[in-house]
């Protein structure tokens, strides 16, 4: 578009450009205004489905909503005295949590990386198995936790190895995408670098491709273990161990070890919290360098 | 009809511009020449009300610029249209939609909200468009449009906004020597054929004197040239410039040019 | 280079390769140790030996196969026919298996030659090919057999009970019953239960043959007895299913609408005051950091359980989480385009709406639609606590330890129904974000 | 005041089997009865009914003897027992029993010294409350603290887990419960014994039982107290009534064979009240 | 030593290398030249085995290269090695270890992960980087580097294959002419004293004259001309770059770096 006529060119064009771009606007504006309508639809339809079909009604229930901490804190406050002693011990139920967190997520970011590795175009293996190893990690990925907890808790009994296993072969599947994301970005010029020299498989991946990768793995592997935790703390109240286990007998329980409750999951979200800064702290300075 | 007196911009220590007095008697259109740093887009930003000055008044038509507040000075904005050196459109929005941003001031707030302006307003900025020879673009994303197409589209946004004032920074630094161009004789026509006053900073000494009526000249925030193009000789531009007798034009412009990119990038 | 230069070089590049090394063996060294450690933390070692393999194979094979209960009521002599010994999945009377016959003594043929014969008075009778017949008397609460003193370990046995497990089927023997297992491959009864006419017609049959049922057509009939089938209860599943996904998209399309004002206020750019700005934040984390689960129990003695309080539970904690991440959004935000809007007069509300949203819509409908998918695991997670969803039929059925055809069914769906959430994510997300505002 | 539904809890574990289905005809015959629309819900444990009663969205539920005991605890006015499942022999209670492997070795508890003790669910009767009140009277020294009589004591979380892991060896002994009626090879005639044995998981032959409690009450069929009277008079009469009436659904709601059920109130728990109370507190 | 008969290479229905046959008897220093798409880079990636020919043999001392598999064909790559435009090697590694990457094909997987290279390995590395003048820049990161350093760390990588043959990619196309004289410099010192056979693909035609004691022209995926430098002619090389009669060496050899320049940033 070069030409730089200001004295404007035939009105039958302009009309026709108005009258089109009329149209294209009340076209936009019909479907704008379906997708919004078919939106509240769905959420108020929804909504009332939910709140049918829930024991209490949400307007009925919103009074209530600060019953079951009001009686949790205010025996805690009373037997606030014991609060220390609790938390003290349930100290290693803690550290049993954050160490499947940690198993877990080691362990699930050697599978992801593998996946990742065998499942990238341009890096794979086995090129013609891309496929299979792209749906292994979606079907790792898609399985909740809580699903081949319980079945490993049915035949291994209850403990904190079950639960790592769950997390871990989640956390491969999810870890196995997001790596792969990022190793399809990875330059594979050094890696040609290497197979040019007669490098294996093997060496052409470690000495190519994970310097590269290596700071974005490192930091959804952080991601994870924050994520890891929360669920290792889930898992415990299916049986799982750690924090959760005692966190859902203590409220099983009910009154009389309110305070329990309470200096257990001051315990847990105190460690959720920390890790979640520590890992954001960590995440922000190793992707700090990469914008160049 | 514009009264600049005693503009200054402080940024904590540093005096983007100092005590700035230019006037105006009628609608002109005016080059604004300095190195990097020497403080024209603080001038016009000021001008435009998109920040405050530290001292100093702007006086339009009579009344005092730099006093207004809330919506009166967002009356002043639109009255007083600028044009960027990135183009400042939204990106993702069609053409048509940017140039009716123009109208934003004098709409409601509600229609406004859900994108609804009125079908003479869109007839209008189509016209705008054809004007500038873009209205086939009209329904196009504006970041699917090339860089002198983008700053011709924030000229109708500024077009739309029927102003008093056009302020451009930098409207060409950021454009091919083709496109730059096109774009200057557009402000120059808008600045013939509607008798609108055009301020522009411009980083190239041979674009201000092809196009404009006057030339300042700006060095560290100072106001050390005001004149005819004519006026602007190589020596003078030597001081603007404060470069050393080695000073080639072509070479500085080029130069400033090259800082601009970097700073883009950057 | 001279070659005193030379060597310097070669020492200092020997020195770089020592220091590489020691880097190298630290790091697996210390996830080694780390490793080391748990394994006895975890105590492995008496996992490996408790864990039993065996019952792993045992629910892996019930999960793709059914079993046919032929149970003799020692005390009444009636005998019962049901398809994983249920009640629901008894055989009308009258109708037995084709595999048992005879009146007087039932013959019961578990194939491969392995013949359970029941005889009158509570005599039983096992053929079993390369072992002697095994005849066992049931009187009160002993038995009586011929089975010699040592013993195969595929038999066990005690005064009171044996018990005989071989590969085409299980035989239990107390006093009180008598009971053979014979399995079959595949989830008998998952179309049609034993009292639908429907039960073994093949799908050509019921499309195209005669009317089974004479009060309807086939095909309607067909389908509402398999929707309502009593075994498998597909009606149920699917309400389940997407009782699920309800509260999926109710929590998070809540949480992102909550989110996004307050995004504005914890974002630096757009909210002016440190202390409103910390605080927001703080709410964020808190309620992020409480987790889901946790808000499940609390919320739970408010509305009580239902799909209502998971969608909520998940609302609660994804406003925390979108909270923090709309906020970096919009700190992000590219200033050129909101100085565009404002240069022309637009109002505050306005400058948002075209300087702000169109930018960061992208970013955020990208959020919303990856946690729709990750959201689904979670409300399966949920529903198994706060009772609702396919997450609570999966824990019931993996805890009431039999059925595991049903477990392994729904383990199937669920992970259907989290992939296709993630399908259908991905496909909006292309969909919505490709188009203009 | 009149109610604009009915909703009923149901518990997991202990007493229900199947549930949801079996509890369809019931909900049918409530919906009969009160002309509204009645629902069944299932939380994955006693908390969740617990809860449910006590936050008043649910209004009527067949607890376990402890969780009518903590539910009294957390709030005496929320429920009133109504009604009591009657065995086959005219009897209204069942046992806790204490099992090990057979070739463990243990025979009784004076075996269990330093060895690993695990309970079911926190609120449950027979998995917890009764038998650690009843387990350390049975000689001088024996508690219920991990380490001193026991070498540990653990939560499986639940009847089944506990079986599955005395069978794997995972715990030495635990806690289940059962009618103790009929035989113990079969895993006696009801209770999660029984369903073990009959899914195949587990073969008597290989466990024994090493203990068994006194007769435990079977948990009350509760109703909310704020429901209007006739509300509660009409339901109370309807599963009273619903042995007669449907056997078949009878069976499903009491998960077994019964005699059907029988009024009872709150005098029937008040040592379990007591016992809990003193247990955990509150 | 080296007969490659009827090599042929399809992408498709796209036949880049087409029937190629190239004898050679003794180390000699090659260089291949033809316009961008001729398929020079294509032969050299299957004289290395980075692809797979479609058709025909490679064969090397009596050893038929194109039917070897897994180890057997990384040993050959290890006594073939290759340098390419873009140099190709692990930018966020050190030099040293970038020239340790030549001897891969002797170490085992755990022996790298470790570093575990033979201190003589290392020493040799040293040396040879010092052969070529940047035995200081040993310690750096590879992506520290200048381009023609960079190219020169390539090259010792290389070296520390001690291949028979050595493929160059266009090595000096991304370079300045500065550089480009090193490291053509550089390729031929190693032919010469080391008695190694180099084949270069070079897109300017006195680099080849200059360097070469052979030069190959390709178009289209054929070979179309294969003598001595002296045989190239004007009139040949119009040929092989299908040039028309305003052909001038200089001008061909600028353009087709500017298409090498734009699919660099492609
Ligand atoms: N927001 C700010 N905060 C602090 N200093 C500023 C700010 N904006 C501008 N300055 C400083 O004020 C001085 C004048 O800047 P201004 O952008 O007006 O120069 P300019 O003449 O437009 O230069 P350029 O050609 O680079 O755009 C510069 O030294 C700059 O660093
Ligand atoms: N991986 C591939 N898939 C499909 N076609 C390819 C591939 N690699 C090369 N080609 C095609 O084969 C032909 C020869 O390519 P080649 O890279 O060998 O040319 P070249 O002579 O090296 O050119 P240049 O100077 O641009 O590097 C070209 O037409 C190219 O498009
Ligand atoms: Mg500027
Ligand atoms: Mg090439």
């Amino acid at each position: 578009m070069l030409d730089a006529t200001l004295g404007g060119s035939t009105p039958i064009t302009v009309d026709s450009i108005q009258s089109s771009y009329t149209a294209q606007v009340k076209r936009r504006r019909l479907y704008g205004g379906l997708t919004l309508l078919i939106f509240v639809l769905l959420m108020v339809s929804g909504f009332n489905v939910a709140d049918d079909r829930n024991a209490g009604g949400f307007w009925d229930g919103l009074h209530q909503i600060g019953d079951y901490p009001a009686d949790v804190l205010s025996e805690a406050w009373e037997k606030r005295a014991e609060l220390p002693g609790l938390v003290a011990k349930y100290f290693p139920a803690l550290v049993e949590t954050i160490n499947i967190a940690a198993v877990s997520t080691l362990i699930g970011a050697l599978g992801g990386l593998f996946l990742s590795l065998l499942g990238t175009r341009g890096l794979a293996k086995w090129p013609r198995l891309i496929p299979l190893f792209r749906r292994i990690s979606d079907i790792m990925r898609a399985v909740p936790e809580i699903v081949i907890a319980l079945m490993l808790i049915f035949v291994m009994g209850g403990g904190p190895v079950p639960a790592m296993i769950a997390i871990a072969i989640h956390t491969a599947g999810a870890l196995g995408k997001m790596f792969s994301e990022v190793a399809e970005n990875a330059d594979l010029k050094p890696v040609e670098g290497l197979a040019s020299t007669g490098a294996t498989w093997s060496q052409r991946m470690l000495l190519g491709v994970l310097p590269q990768v290596a700071p974005n793995y490192v930091s959804y592997s952080l991601l994870r273990f924050e994520v890891n935790i929360r669920a290792s703390a889930i898992l415990g109240f299916v049986g799982a161990g750690g924090l959760g286990y005692e966190l859902r007998n203590a409220m099983a329980w009910g009154p009389g070890r309110f305070d329990e409750a309470a200096a257990i999951f001051i315990l847990l979200f105190g460690t959720i919290v920390f890790f979640d800064q520590i890992s954001s702290h960590y995440r922000n300075r190793l992707t700090e360098g990469q914008g160049q | 009809m514009l009264h600049i007196e005693k503009l200054t911009k402080r940024f904590g220590d540093k005096i983007a511009v100092d005590a700035a007095n230019i006037s105006v008697g009628q609608p002109t259109m005016i080059g604004i020449i300095g190195r990097s740093g020497a403080g024209k887009s603080t001038l016009l930003r000021m001008l435009n009300r998109l920040s405050d000055a530290s001292e100093g008044t702007i006086q339009f038509e009579g009344e005092d610029i730099t006093s207004l507040r809330g919506a009166a000075m967002r009356d002043w904005q639109s009255r007083c249209a600028m044009i960027f050196q990135q183009f400042n459109l939204v990106p993702r929005m069609d053409v048509v939609s940017n140039v009716l941003h123009g109208t934003l001031n004098k709409r409601s707030t509600l229609a406004t909200m859900f994108n609804l302006f009125p079908q003479s307003d869109i007839h209008k900025a189509i016209e705008i468009l054809d004007r500038l020879g873009i209205a086939e673009q009209a329904p196009k994303r504006a970041e699917a449009l090339s860089g002198g197409q983008q700053q011709r589209v924030a000229i109708a946004r500024a077009l739309m906004q029927d102003p008093k004032i056009i302020l451009a920074d930098e409207p060409i630094a950021s454009l091919d020597p083709m496109n730059a161009q096109v774009v200057m004789q557009s402000l120059r026509t808008i600045h013939e054929e509607d008798g609108r006053m055009v301020i522009a900073n411009l980083h190239t000494l041979d674009t201000a004197r092809r196009y404009c009526d006057r030339v300042i000249g700006m060095r560290d925030g100072r106001i050390v040239f005001d004149g005819t193009p004519e006026q602007l000789t190589t020596g003078v531009a030597r001081d603007i410039y404060g470069a050393g007798a080695d000073f080639s034009e072509a070479a500085t412009s080029t130069e400033i040019e090259t800082l601009d990119r970097q700073k883009v990038i950057a | 280079m001279t070659t005193a230069d030379l060597t310097l070089t070669k020492e200092h590049a020997a020195n770089l390769f020592r220091r590489k090394r020691l880097i190298g063996f630290s790091i697996p060294a210390v996830i080694a140790v780390y490793f080391i450690y748990i394994f006895f933390a975890f105590d492995l070692p008496g996992l490996a030996q408790r864990a039993s393999l065996e019952k792993a194979v045992t629910l892996f094979s019930d999960s793709w196969s059914h079993k046919v209960h032929v149970t003799r009521n020692n005390r009444t002599g009636e005998i019962d026919y049901a398809v994983e010994g249920e009640r629901k999945g008894r055989y009308p009377e009258g109708e037995r298996p084709d595999w048992v016959t005879g009146d007087e003594i039932i013959t019961i043929d578990l194939g491969a030659d392995h013949i359970v014969r029941y005889l009158p008075n509570n005599r039983t009778e096992v053929e079993i090919p390369g072992f002697p017949m095994i005849e066992v008397q049931a009187e009160g609460r002993s038995l009586t057999t011929n089975l010699p003193a040592d013993l195969p370990d595929w038999i066990s046995a005690s005064k009171r009970r044996i018990g005989i497990t071989t590969p085409e089927g299980r035989i239990t023997l107390t006093g009180a019953r008598t009971e053979v297992f014979n399995y079959f491959p595949g989830w008998e009864l998952f179309w049609f239960t034993l009292d639908s006419p429907y039960h073994g017609h093949g799908v050509t049959e019921i499309l195209f043959g005669e009317q089974l049922d004479p009060s309807r057509s086939n095909v309607a009939g067909a389908v509402t007895d398999w929707w309502n089938n009593k075994m498998w209860r597909h009606r149920d599943v699917a309400w389940a299913i997407g009782e699920t996904i309800l509260m999926a998209f109710l929590g998070t399309m809540g949480a992102a609408m909550l989110a996004l004002p307050l995004a504005f206020v914890a974002a630096k750019r757009f909210s002016p005051i440190m202390v409103v700005r910390a605080a927001t934040r703080r709410v964020f984390d808190f309620v992020r950091g409480v987790d889901a689960l946790i808000w499940t129990v609390v919320l739970a003695r408010a509305f009580g359980p239902g799909p209502l309080t998971g969608a909520l539970a998940i609302l609660i904690t994804d406003t925390g989480t979108f909270g923090k991440i709309f906020s970096e959004a919009l700190e992000n935000v590219d200033q050129k385009q909101i100085e565009g809007v404002t240069s022309t007069g637009a109002k505050p509300l306005q400058r948002y709406r075209f300087g702000v949203i169109p930018q960061v819509v992208p970013v955020l409908l990208a959020q919303i639609l990856y946690f729709l998918e990750s959201n689904t695991r979670s409300a399966t997670i949920i529903g198994a606590i706060t009772g609702g969803g396919i997450g609570l039929m999966l824990t019931q059925a993996i805890q009431t330890q039999k059925d595991w055809e049903e477990v392994a069914y729904y383990i199937v769906l669920v992970i259907a129904m989290v992939m296709f959430m993630d399908w259908f994510s991905g496909w909006l997300r292309a969909k919505l974000i490709g188009r203009k505002d | 005041q009149d109610i604009s539904e009915f909703r009923i809890g149901i518990l997991g574990g202990e007493n229900a089997q199947d549930r949801m289905n079996s509890y369809q005809c019931l909900a049918d015959y409530t919906t009969e009865t009160l002309g509204v629309e009645t629902k069944l819900f299932a939380p994955a444990d006693y908390n969740g009914v617990i809860q449910g009663l006590l936050g008043g969205t649910i209004d009527m539920a067949w607890l376990g003897a402890s969780a009518y005991a903590a539910t009294y605890l957390q709030d005496p006015e929320a429920v009133d027992p109504v009604l009591i499942k009657v065995n086959v022999d005219g009897s209204i209670g069942y046992h806790s029993i204490g099992f090990a492997r057979a070739d463990s070795g243990v025979t009784s508890l004076d075996d269990m010294e330093d060895k690993v003790f695990g309970f079911g669910d926190p609120n449950s009767t027979s998995g917890y409350l009764i038998p650690s009140i009843e387990i350390p009277q049975y000689k001088d020294g024996v508690t219920m603290e991990s380490g001193e009589y026991f070498g540990e004591v653990k939560f499986t979380g639940g009847h089944e887990q506990t079986i599955v892991a005395v069978n794997n060896g995972d715990i030495d002994a635990g806690v289940t419960w059962a009618d103790a009626q009929g035989n113990w090879e079969d895993g006696y005639n009801s209770g999660a014994l029984r369903k073990a044995v009959d899914a195949g998981l587990i073969d008597m032959n290989e466990l024994v039982q090493i203990w068994k409690s006194n007769v435990i009450p079977e948990g009350p069929i509760v109703l909310r107290k704020a429901l209007p009277a006739d509300v509660r008079e009409k339901m109370t009469a309807l599963v009273d009534g619903l042995h007669e009436r449907d056997e078949e659904c009878a069976y499903g709601v009491a998960a077994g064979e019964t005699l059907g059920f029988q009024p009872v109130t709150h005098d029937t728990y008040v040592s379990i009240v007591e016992a809990r109370k003193a247990k955990i507190g509150g």
